[in-house]
């Protein structure tokens, strides 16, 4: 928490709160997230990781609570609006565009997230540079129906990856992969940060989260229950009986 | 023109007709509301039971309801052959199955109302009964037999259907499959088979509701597309799949009606109930008892 | 793409002068009574895939943007005695201001729901119009042609000519709206809304966009009927068929590609009007509904998806 | 494309070749071999066989048909010229019929024309036969040449002048004995359009009127609106409704009661000429007084009315029409029959000529006499008013015996007395 407050934080959650009808799915979470960071999320099931990204990311709508990023408090805009501001997320289902190519999906974000006009050739290499980079770059015209999952997934982060983000979210992004697909996927994420793209990862499988994160934080029942080095997390008492107790 | 009298009547006719229009929409309430299928040939089905209700009553003499149940084994094998027919069409093959399964249902409600057109002409049709045409009598308030009927056999459906929705295990399973097909594939059922025999059972429950209908008022071959706006309305109105919302839904549309006709301008009575499914839908996209987010 | 583009307006340009010279050199009136109405077909087929198609907003409204389109015709001749152009600008605006109403009251609805809500706008609006006498109300009301304008002969050609280039107008509209960003966005939308959302797509401006132009052209598309039935009655005006028919149009066509509404417009269009002289009677409505059943699921891209299909490969998307 | 000839109401092969059978047959052989260079009248028409207005149109072609048969059996016109139809459906939407017309004088360049059953289908072609010059023989549309103005439309409907159908009903409630109207009609055209002549003709005799409310289409329950009407303690009511509502309307007065203050009950209900739905309402029916155009009364039988009603009794029952018919296929003979004796006069196919005749003359048909005036509808209303009398349920063939429906109007065709209060006449 103290080097937090020698740099602004890219993203500063305050108090937020989110209640479903009676159910209260996140309380009071408040949390910085240094730019440049790889923020791991860890919590059991149903303890509201997806409920926070959502609310991030502007699916969800929140009260109270502010959501402040680079210094914007960006609380009130629509989801499309935050991603023009920089915060791309994957989903922990994949959602691509099921009627189009990886070409396509891509060039959504690439059409409608660009920052400032660029030509239509010069989408079209980041596009490809950007597939490339993903191991995608032979499925350019493949439609995304087609994908197997490990390439599915790597498209949802090409997508996010295309509206040229700030801060990533990576929602389970390994679920259902096999331990060498986990490693890809992993690799990917880290030479993403590596270029100065904050990355907040939700991940069930440990070992991924400990090898990527700088800071874990554990969600139980909305609430956050420990937040530090990944050790210390795994180490906390209370996070080992959340885990065990579900 | 207003009076407590007449309001008290409206009110009386609105539910009795709600419950009508309740009974009619119950099984869109399954077919569409828990199995997500577009069903814009449900009321083609339903007015196609009408018509086999006349047909028994016309030449044996039948009492309708009875030939209503007697249909029903009839309806019910209909309806698993036409969701095994959209199913091979449309669920197998994946999404975006909504538009078409619209137009696929859009047609069979045209072959089905040419059909009735070939076999019994277009004249409209209606059965006798001895409880059709006659009215029971509560001091000053007089009430239709028929609607009479149409509110008991409303009330019967819902609460038979809720209570095998609840009660049993296909009933469970139905309910399941609604919230969460591979749930139900881990626990061991077929979520294809289970559908299907819930579309078999919202079919059968036509069979009933198409007596109810030609008791109600005569049909013709064309009236179901009347029916298309008031059934939809009532099943998105409740919010998909609540069977008791279903008939509240209902009951409020028929209140609704009922009062614009007798107490104020009687022709905007469409108007008005279809505005507030409008003003409802805006505000509540998910329906009056809808669950869904 | 450039190619693509002069070829297009080539191809415009030529159909609308092949249609202007018929309307010079045929005397006979049938061909252009018969084909005023599927070319108003295939202009409404276009219209509505713009929102149906691209976004997959299924819009059952069509006879409610039809007959309103209608209506604000006879109720400018009624009222000023106005010029045609000007009963289909008006057409336009109000329909351009209905889809915006629509789309504003339906932000939130998706899927069914959507479809739901246009059906229940299409009684309200029909019982709206029934009920206002000014217009004639249920009662129906007659309308005068005023006389013809050079070089036309007869009205109805001039009719079949105007409809004509509203069908260009369409075209011309709903390509554009492919190959640009809008689009892909609506593309984006139809398919996952959350995650267009999530990749910078504004979804509820792109929606309004579409329903606002959607709307604008079959409100357009329904204006000239009234002169061209000098009657007006919401029966007619507001019938179900046009919802209907629209909507199999369009998916007997594919709504993947511009062309795809036309395609199926042409067919069932043509179909239908062969039909009314020929075997006439209730056989009409059978062909269409096994039409719709058959295509559907024969055919569930379309002819368009056919003839893809049959090439063997994808349309590479003309990025 | 395939000409089509004389297309039948049912699209039953095998009825149209039994029908196409029994007209050869019917036909001397030698006339028919005579006749076979000769060129055939061509007659075309649209005809609604789909859609609200299916009934009364498949009625109405089954009676130019069985007019066609008849003229042909005699040898055609002309010197032995056959006449053959050539009928589209129209759907029963006004949309379709510009197409159609414009099909049958351009393309299949008919000789004659004969309009669609009803007022929405027949509207839109008004403009383009007038501009055209072409006679028109209309079919039971209401006024629908009082705004274009063209001079060569002759209505077969026995309507006469726009507010003579209000006058005769109003005068009958008002003999006995009622001070007040009620207005209940359908929120649709031709309803609508009895309902404001309905309005014009209370206004002008100062007739107050209780209430007046127009129901939309489709309406299911007819209780509460009933109710409401039977709270303003009416003495006339008068209906204008449409074949479902007409039933709707008659099953709600039975169960709710319309009050002892009620005189005359009826006046524009559409359906109650319709056999299925007479046969339906049974008992429902006695004492409404409605309006009629034919009803089997001795006074209404005229040179050739019987032998009609036994051709198409037979052939109606085959062909899933009403077997009934009396609404309108006899004025589709009708209509058959004043072409017919144009013709023969005229002896040509002239249009102005058939025309001028039509217009001149008095014409003898199985409905009556009839005669035009200058708008080219009926010079005398011959609109009946009459009484249902001792109907049983479920029984068609009871419609077919004189008495059921008593003739109250008009005088020269009248044959029996007004029952009053409408209660007293419903035992």
């Amino acid at each position: 928490m103290t080097l937090s407050e020698t740099q602004a934080p890219l993203l500063r959650i305050c108090a937020l709160t989110k209640r479903f009808g009676g159910f209260t799915a996140l309380h009071r979470v408040s949390v910085d997230i240094r730019p440049g960071e790889r923020f791991g999320l860890i919590g059991p099931n149903g303890s509201g990781k997806t409920t926070l990204i959502n609310c991030i990311s502007g699916a969800f709508r929140t009260e109270p609570g502010t959501i402040l990023f680079r210094d914007e408090d960006i609380t009130p805009l629509q989801p499309h609006l935050r991603t023009r501001r920089g915060i791309a997320r994957s989903f922990q289902i994949p959602r691509p565009f099921r009627s189009m190519t990886v070409a396509e999906n891509l060039m959504v974000a690439l059409d409608f997230a660009a920052h400032e006009h660029v030509s239509v050739t010069q989408r079209r290499d980041t596009m490809m540079s950007i597939l490339d980079q993903m191991g995608l770059g032979s499925k350019v015209n493949v439609l995304a129906t087609q994908l197997s999952q490990v390439e599915l997934r790597k498209m949802e982060l090409a997508r996010a990856m295309a509206t040229h983000p700030k801060l990533l979210i990576s929602d389970e992004a390994m679920a259902g992969l096999s331990s060498s697909e986990v490693d890809e996927v992993l690799d990917l994420l880290l030479s993403l940060a590596s270029r100065d793209i904050t990355i907040i990862m939700i991940e069930h499988i440990m070992q991924a989260v400990m090898r990527f994160s700088e800071r874990v934080m554990c969600l139980d029942a909305g609430r956050i229950i420990a937040i530090g080095a990944p050790s210390e997390v795994m180490a906390d008492k209370r996070v080992q009986e959340a885990y065990l107790g579900t | 023109m207003f009076s407590l009298d007449l309001l008290l009547d409206a009110v009386v006719i609105g539910v009795l007709l709600g419950c009508f229009y309740g009974a009619v929409s119950l099984g869109l309430s399954v077919s569409f509301g828990l199995l997500d299928v577009p069903h814009v040939a449900h009321p083609a089905f339903l007015v196609l039971a009408s018509y086999a209700v006349y047909f028994l009553n016309e030449n044996y003499a039948v009492d309708p309801l009875v030939a209503g149940l007697l249909i029903t084994p009839i309806f019910f094998l209909l309806g698993l052959a036409a969701y095994r027919l959209y199913y091979e069409t449309f669920e197998k093959r994946g999404s975006d199955a909504s538009v078409r399964g619209i137009a696929f249902f859009f047609g069979i409600a045209f072959i089905i109302e040419v059909l009735i057109i070939l076999q019994f002409g277009v004249d409209q049709r209606s059965v006798t009964a001895s409880y059709i045409g006659k009215a029971w009598r509560l001091s000053d308030i007089r009430v239709p037999y028929r609607l009479l009927v149409a509110f008991a056999v409303a009330t019967a459906l819902t609460m038979l259907l809720t209570l095998y929705l609840s009660r049993t295990f296909m009933g469970r399973a139905i309910r399941a499959v609604a919230q969460d097909q591979e749930a139900l594939r881990l626990m061991g059922a077929n979520p294809i088979k289970v559908k299907q025999w819930a579309f078999g059972i919202a079919t059968a429950v036509l069979g009933i509701a198409g007596a109810l209908l030609i008791i109600v008022a005569p049909v013709d071959p064309t009236l179901d597309r009347a029916y298309i706006g008031r059934t939809f309305c009532v099943v998105v109105m409740a919010g998909l799949g609540s069977l008791g919302g279903t008939l509240v839904a209902a009951i409020i549309l028929g209140v609704a009606e009922s009062i614009v006709l007798t107490l104020f301008g009687a022709s905007w009575a469409p108007a008005i109930s279809f505005a507030m499914l409008l003003g409802i839908l805006a505000v509540r996209p998910q329906g009056l008892f809808g669950r869904r987010s | 793409m450039k190619r693509n583009d002069i070829a297009f307006w080539i191809g415009a340009v030529v159909f609308l002068a092949a249609v202007l010279v018929m309307t010079q050199v045929v005397a006979n009136q049938y061909p252009f009574f018969a084909g005023y109405v599927i070319l108003q077909s295939i202009a409404l087929a276009v219209a509505w895939s713009i929102l149906g198609g691209y976004a997959g907003y299924v819009n059952f409204g069509t006879s409610a943007f039809y007959g309103v389109g209608v209506y604000a015709s006879v109720f400018m001749v009624s009222a000023f005695g106005a010029p045609l152009p000007l009963q289909i600008l008006t057409g336009a605006a109000v329909g351009a201001l209905m889809g915006l109403a629509l789309g504003l009251l339906t932000l939130r609805m998706q899927g069914i729901f959507f479809s739901i809500a246009t059906i229940a706008l299409t009684i309200v609006i029909e019982t709206t119009i029934t009920n206002w006498r000014y217009v004639g109300g249920a009662a129906g009301i007659q309308i005068q042609r005023p006389a013809v304008t050079s070089p036309f002969d007869s009205y109805v050609q001039m009719l079949f000519f105007v409809q004509a280039v509203l069908v260009v107008l369409a075209v011309a509209i709903s390509r554009y709206i492919q190959n640009s960003w809008i689009g892909r966005g609506l593309q984006a939308l139809r398919d996952d809304e959350l995650a267009a959302e999530c990749s910078g797509v504004p979804t509820l401006r792109l929606k309004l966009l579409a329903c606002v132009i959607s709307g604008a052209l079959m409100c357009a598309i329904g204006a000239p009927a009234a002169m061209y039935l000098q009657y007006a009655d919401p029966g007619s005006a507001f019938n179900l068929n046009y919802s209907v028919t629209t909507l199999a149009m369009s998916l007997i066509g594919g709504t993947a590609h511009w062309a795809g509404p036309i395609i199926g417009a042409i067919l069932l269009g043509t179909t239908q009007q062969v039909l009314t002289v020929t075997i006439s009677s209730e056989v009409n409505l059978l062909v269409l509904g096994l039409m719709l059943v058959l295509f559907v699921v024969g055919a569930p891209e379309g002819i368009v998806g056919l003839i893809n299909k049959l090439r063997g490969h994808r349309k590479e998307g003309e990025i | 494309m395939s000409k089509k000839v004389s297309k039948p109401g049912s699209i039953s092969r095998r009825r149209l070749l039994a029908s196409a059978g029994a007209a050869i047959a019917a036909s001397p052989l030698g006339a028919n071999l005579l006749q076979a260079h000769a060129a055939p009248i061509k007659i075309g028409m649209s005809m609604p066989q789909t859609g609200g207005l299916a009934g009364g149109g498949k009625a109405s072609l089954l009676g130019i048909e069985i007019w066609r048969d008849d003229v042909n059996a005699k040898g055609g016109l002309l010197g032995g010229r056959k006449v053959e139809l050539v009928v589209y459906d129209d759907k029963s939407s006004a949309s379709e019929t510009p197409a159609i017309y414009s099909k049958l004088i351009d393309i299949d360049k008919v000789d004659l024309l004969f309009a669609p059953y009803a007022t929405v289908p027949t509207a839109p072609i008004m403009p383009m036969v007038k501009q055209r010059g072409l006679l028109l023989i209309g079919n039971f549309s209401f006024q629908v040449n009082s705004k274009v103005g063209h001079d060569m439309w002759f209505n077969n409907a026995p309507w006469g002048p726009a507010d003579s159908w209000a006058t005769s009903y109003l005068d009958i409630g008002q003999k006995a004995g009622g001070k007040s109207m009620a207005l209940l009609s359908a929120d649709q055209e031709f309803a609508q359009n009895l309902a404001k002549t309905a309005r014009e003709v209370a206004t002008k005799r100062n007739l107050p009127i209780v209430f007046d409310q127009a129901y939309p289409p489709n309406t299911v329950e007819f209780s509460s609106i009933i109710r409401a009407l039977k709270a303003t303690k009416p003495d006339i009511v008068y209906v204008a409704s449409y074949p479902p509502d007409s039933t709707g309307v008659l099953r709600a007065v039975n169960e709710i009661g319309i009050g002892d203050s009620v005189k005359v009950f009826g006046g524009g209900m559409v359906g109650l000429q319709f056999g299925a739905v007479m046969e339906n309402m049974g008992s429902l029916l006695n004492g409404v007084v409605n309006y009629n155009t034919w009803l089997p009364e001795k006074s209404m039988y005229f040179e050739g009315t019987k032998e009609f009603f036994d051709k198409y009794t037979k052939r109606a029952v085959e062909a899933k029409i009403d077997p009934l018919g009396y609404y309108l296929a006899p004025f589709g003979y009708a209509s058959g029959q004043l072409t017919e004796q144009a013709i023969s006069a005229v002896g040509s196919l002239d249009q102005k000529a058939l025309a001028k005749h039509l217009r001149e003359n008095t014409h003898k048909t199985i409905v009556g006499p009839i005669a035009f005036s200058a708008d080219g509808e009926r010079k005398e209303t011959a609109v009946l008013q009459a009484q249902f009398r001792g109907i049983v349920d479920k029984n068609i063939e009871q419609f077919r015996s004189a008495g059921k429906q008593v003739i109250l109007f008009p005088d020269n065709l009248k044959s029996g007395e007004l029952v009053a209060p409408f209660e007293a006449a419903r035992t």
